[in-house]
């Protein structure tokens, strides 16, 4: 069962770049499967990290000194890496954010200004909290109501029910490109075709989409897309917004502060031309450098390469995981990105993430944001075993055996 | 058996584990073994919110002593919590409300009880630790009363 | 006039800290007077924030394996380290934010929601954009009045206006501890005081106050005090947020997502406990260590010391520089901090900026995000140059040199 | 000359400075020898807004060709201003619109062009080519009609 992408994927290299996957986990060499919460650092991007502190290090923009300058280029050049990696037409739509859950707040409190009651925001049944709870809390303010689609059986959006609930009154929809608590990789596609024909504006949360292979904001055809760097090999604390251009232009302000105005008086202040309209504050420069090295890390190991390399890694996955006697996968679209979530019969996630720890394998168990999605299953929770490009066979295997002992504990 | 001697019977009793998985196995029989909270009781009002696993606890005094039952949905929770039953049940409320719980860090599973894991345990001593001062405080009460 | 604190200030094993300090700039050894504008990094800042990717690296909270429950150790101790830097009486009361920008646009989005139309917000007119354009976005949304504090000739507060100003109808004030423009260290006890007896809250933005010495906030008595981390030796995109228990309690949420809820479902979301209310999304988990290895780094080398080490050497600067025909001082309140802003007698700061660069000497010119201030002293802006405690009279010396010759140049 | 040319004099004539400081110099003697704009166009209309300094540019046709005056509140910007208008002034439109501008890179100026350096000679510079696209189109437009 030994395929092509693995043949040729440098895996070796690659594992010797992640300074913590050579670490012991309760004195056992760690198997890191929880990537989707967050995934590890190449040596890479530590490096960029450390060389702007230790090279470049000044406040951006402004400055008349030639550190400033490196600096800005640094941070501007980032930004330009960034917009090349989703393929956004125009580096100026890319807006630095702490995070996926930022970037969807700052859309909710930006363009959702100009929702009002009556108002149709369409979610899914298996978004993650940070695209349920802005949402809700908007409605809140403005009197819009919240939609949802709903899941099927095996992790799928009932796009038959998405249709249905599309109508003249919806103005905005907002969906996982890639859930993380199953794995299902959504037709955005067709999610974006469909809202535009009546009007709406789509957000797209691709936090689980760009750790894994290539995303093309315009080939999805989408309004908003966002992610998290500390999911793709990056820092923490960085992540992107990207809208359309005319969008963004259209929004009110989000922060007020320095770099995002034009003039300040207390008679009245202008602000700034996109993106700088929306990153008030003095920007999280090492983040966006760190993060920029990261996409460029990923993109020389060549993104389709990865993606399927790790679709064959789940493909062996399931196989071995689902010979273990009770053991249920949750989730089981055709379409699925490097998410295993599992339960076994009669056992709790608890205990069974507590004996593979021992073991050294780093699982996440529990909701993962999702809650409403495990109550959609009617259960408490999974074992989430979560895989990256640096992952291997070997990893699986250890999984196995890990897991296949701790269920023979708890039988 | 004082808290102090039975706390002292636990840590004997885990130091012919030197493998963590024998621990656990010995946990997980403990868990099993733990006489289960009464159905009534296993309710909103006696449950120990969790972000990992659940806890139901309950307390009756007894003279000056106190009676605890507890449960878990996930039977290691369980058998943490057996340890902690089988320290504090049917002592005096006075003592309960001032021990010191050191036998879960030298056994090493002072993991479990961190303020950031989350699965009930650390509440559920913090619990049983307050029925002791309140019953300690109730008795002293009707004691000077 | 060499005085104490420099003849015991280990300035020299300090310097060999900062691996920037150890760069040129234009082929000269840099000198690096921009610290108000960004602060460069210690080698002890630098490692720690390596030593947590390399080692502890996880997604924090509810993680049941080892490694998580490492890197949330560590993440809350951090905040622990925070809270004492500032005498916070309790960490909880911590929140992690991405500058002080976002502390205060935190406050404007989630306190700010029960001020109504003639409600007044009283800052100063010394403020940084920062704290004038979240005021100016809220009075807007709210029908809330902003007041403006006068500032004197010398660059200190009017404190009999600020007197007039306050009424029952004031609901908050917001003002600047130390004047990043001018230096000018504002009397924040009595600005505190003060506002209590009409019954208003106080804000106080300490972004340039935490890098220079001692702060404490139950001393001054504030209600809401924050700050940047990459002004005080920490890395970029991490600060603080400190505000009273129960006026955090009282707050709504700001950002909606993971980590700030307690249970979300589609019939209603109820919210977690403070600090993490206030902390939606993945946090920035390297930022914060950094941030608190840097808070411990500082406090290491004792903040009276810093505080005095730098008066000395602002003390000797001024001296200096006013030596130089045509120079003028922007700023001369008697308490100052590390700041030096000053205009030579009709020269553009661009002009002296850019000479000074070219002989090594980073200074920022312009308006430093203080154009009310700069309106209101007639000036385009000025030349700043700021001072750390890695700066030396050396470093002064060269500034006066640069100086001299860029007004010869342009005269 | 052609724009080529006076870019190469220019080029030929920073040659000469091997110091920053000499090369400084000589753009302050260029920004204090700039003809200055017509006080009647230093107006808002006219104006360049840069973060760090300001710039007036005027534009007026004369014949086929372009005529520029400009004026900066900051010496340097004018200095700088001053090498632009030397070789963009007096030259037909059509070859503004189409010029690379290289000199200044030569030179070991291009810092002053940044986008990031807001000073508004990165503003200009496009403002001028504006100008002769836009005259350029005329004459095209008045020699087809
Ligand atoms: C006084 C003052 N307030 C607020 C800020 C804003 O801080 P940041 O840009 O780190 O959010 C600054 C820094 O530029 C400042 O000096
Ligand atoms: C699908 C999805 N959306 C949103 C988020 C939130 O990302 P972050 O916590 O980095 O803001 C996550 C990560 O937890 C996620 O998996």
């Amino acid at each position: 069962m030994q395929n092509t992408a693995a043949k040729t994927f440098p895996i070796e290299r690659i594992r010797a770049d992640f300074p913590l996957l050579q670490t012991e986990m309760n004195g056992k060499p760690l198997v890191f499967l929880d990537s989707a919460a967050s995934s590890q650092k190449p040596q890479q991007v530590l490096d960029a990290i450390e060389q702007y502190y230790e090279n470049d290090n000044a406040n951006v923009h402004r400055g008349v000194y030639a550190l400033s300058q490196r600096a800005t280029d640094a941070f501007e050049a980032a930004r330009k890496t960034m917009a090349a990696y989703i393929n956004a037409p125009d580096e100026h739509e890319v807006i630095w954010v702490r995070g996926c859950t930022e970037g969807i707040n700052l859309i909710a409190s930006t363009y959702g200004q100009r929702f009002k009651t009556g108002d149709e925001i369409i979610v899914s049944h298996m978004e993650h909290h940070s695209n349920i709870v802005p949402w809700q809390m908007l409605c809140e303010r403005s009197g819009a109501i919240l939609k949802v689609i709903p899941v099927l059986d095996n992790g799928e959006l009932d796009m038959v029910a998405y249709k249905e609930l599309l109508n003249e009154r919806t103005v905005f929809v907002s969906v996982v490109h890639v859930s993380n608590a199953l794995g299902t990789v959504n037709p955005v596609v067709d999610i974006c075709n469909m809202a535009h024909e009546v009007g709406a504006v789509v957000l797209i949360d691709g936090a689980q989409a760009t750790p894994h292979g290539k995303v093309d904001v315009q080939a999805i055809g989408c309004d908003f897309y966002t992610f998290s760097g500390h999911k793709m090999c990056g820092p923490t604390g960085q992540g992107i917004l990207w809208g359309k251009r005319e969008l963004l232009e259209s929004m009110p302000p989000y922060h007020g502060g320095g770099e995002m105005i034009d003039k300040v008086s207390f008679e009245g202040t202008t602000y700034n031309v996109i993106p700088f309209k929306f990153e008030a504050g003095t920007p999280n420069m090492a983040g966006a450098i760190g993060l920029a090295s990261a996409a460029d890390y990923m993109t020389s190991l060549d993104l389709d390469a990865i993606e399927q390399y790790e679709a064959e890694l789940l493909a062996y996955a399931t196989g071995e995981m689902t010979k273990i006697e009770g053991l249920k996968v949750i989730g089981t679209a055709p379409e699925k990105h490097s998410v295993l979530s599992f339960l076994v019969e009669g056992m709790h996630p608890y205990d069974l993430g507590t004996l593979l720890d021992k073991q050294g394998v780093a699982v996440r168990t529990g909701h993962h944001c999702c809650q409403p999605l495990m109550e959609r299953f009617g259960i408490p929770g999974t074992v989430r075993a979560s895989f990256a490009f640096y992952n291997t066979r070997e990893d699986v295997d250890r999984l196995v055996a890990a897991t296949t002992r701790a269920v023979k504990m708890l039988s | 058996m004082t808290i102090a001697e039975r706390q002292a019977e636990i840590i004997d009793e885990f130091e012919m584990f030197d493998d963590w998985m024998d621990k656990y196995e010995h946990i997980i029989e403990l868990g099993k073994d733990l006489p289960l909270i009464d159905a009534a009781y296993k309710d909103e009002d006696h449950k120990i919110r969790g972000c990992q696993s659940q806890v139901w606890l309950h307390a009756a005094p007894e003279g000056d002593k106190l009676r605890f039952t507890a449960d878990s949905d996930a039977i290691i929770t369980k058998g943490l919590i057996s340890l902690m039953v089988r320290v504090l049940d049917d002592q005096p409320a006075a003592e309960i409300a001032n021990t010191e719980l050191s036998f879960i860090e030298k056994i090493g599973l002072h993991e479990h009880l961190s303020p950031t894991r989350s699965n009930g345990l650390r509440s559920m001593v913090k619990q049983m630790k307050l029925y002791g001062i309140a019953q300690a405080a109730q008795q002293n009460a009707q004691a000077n009363g």
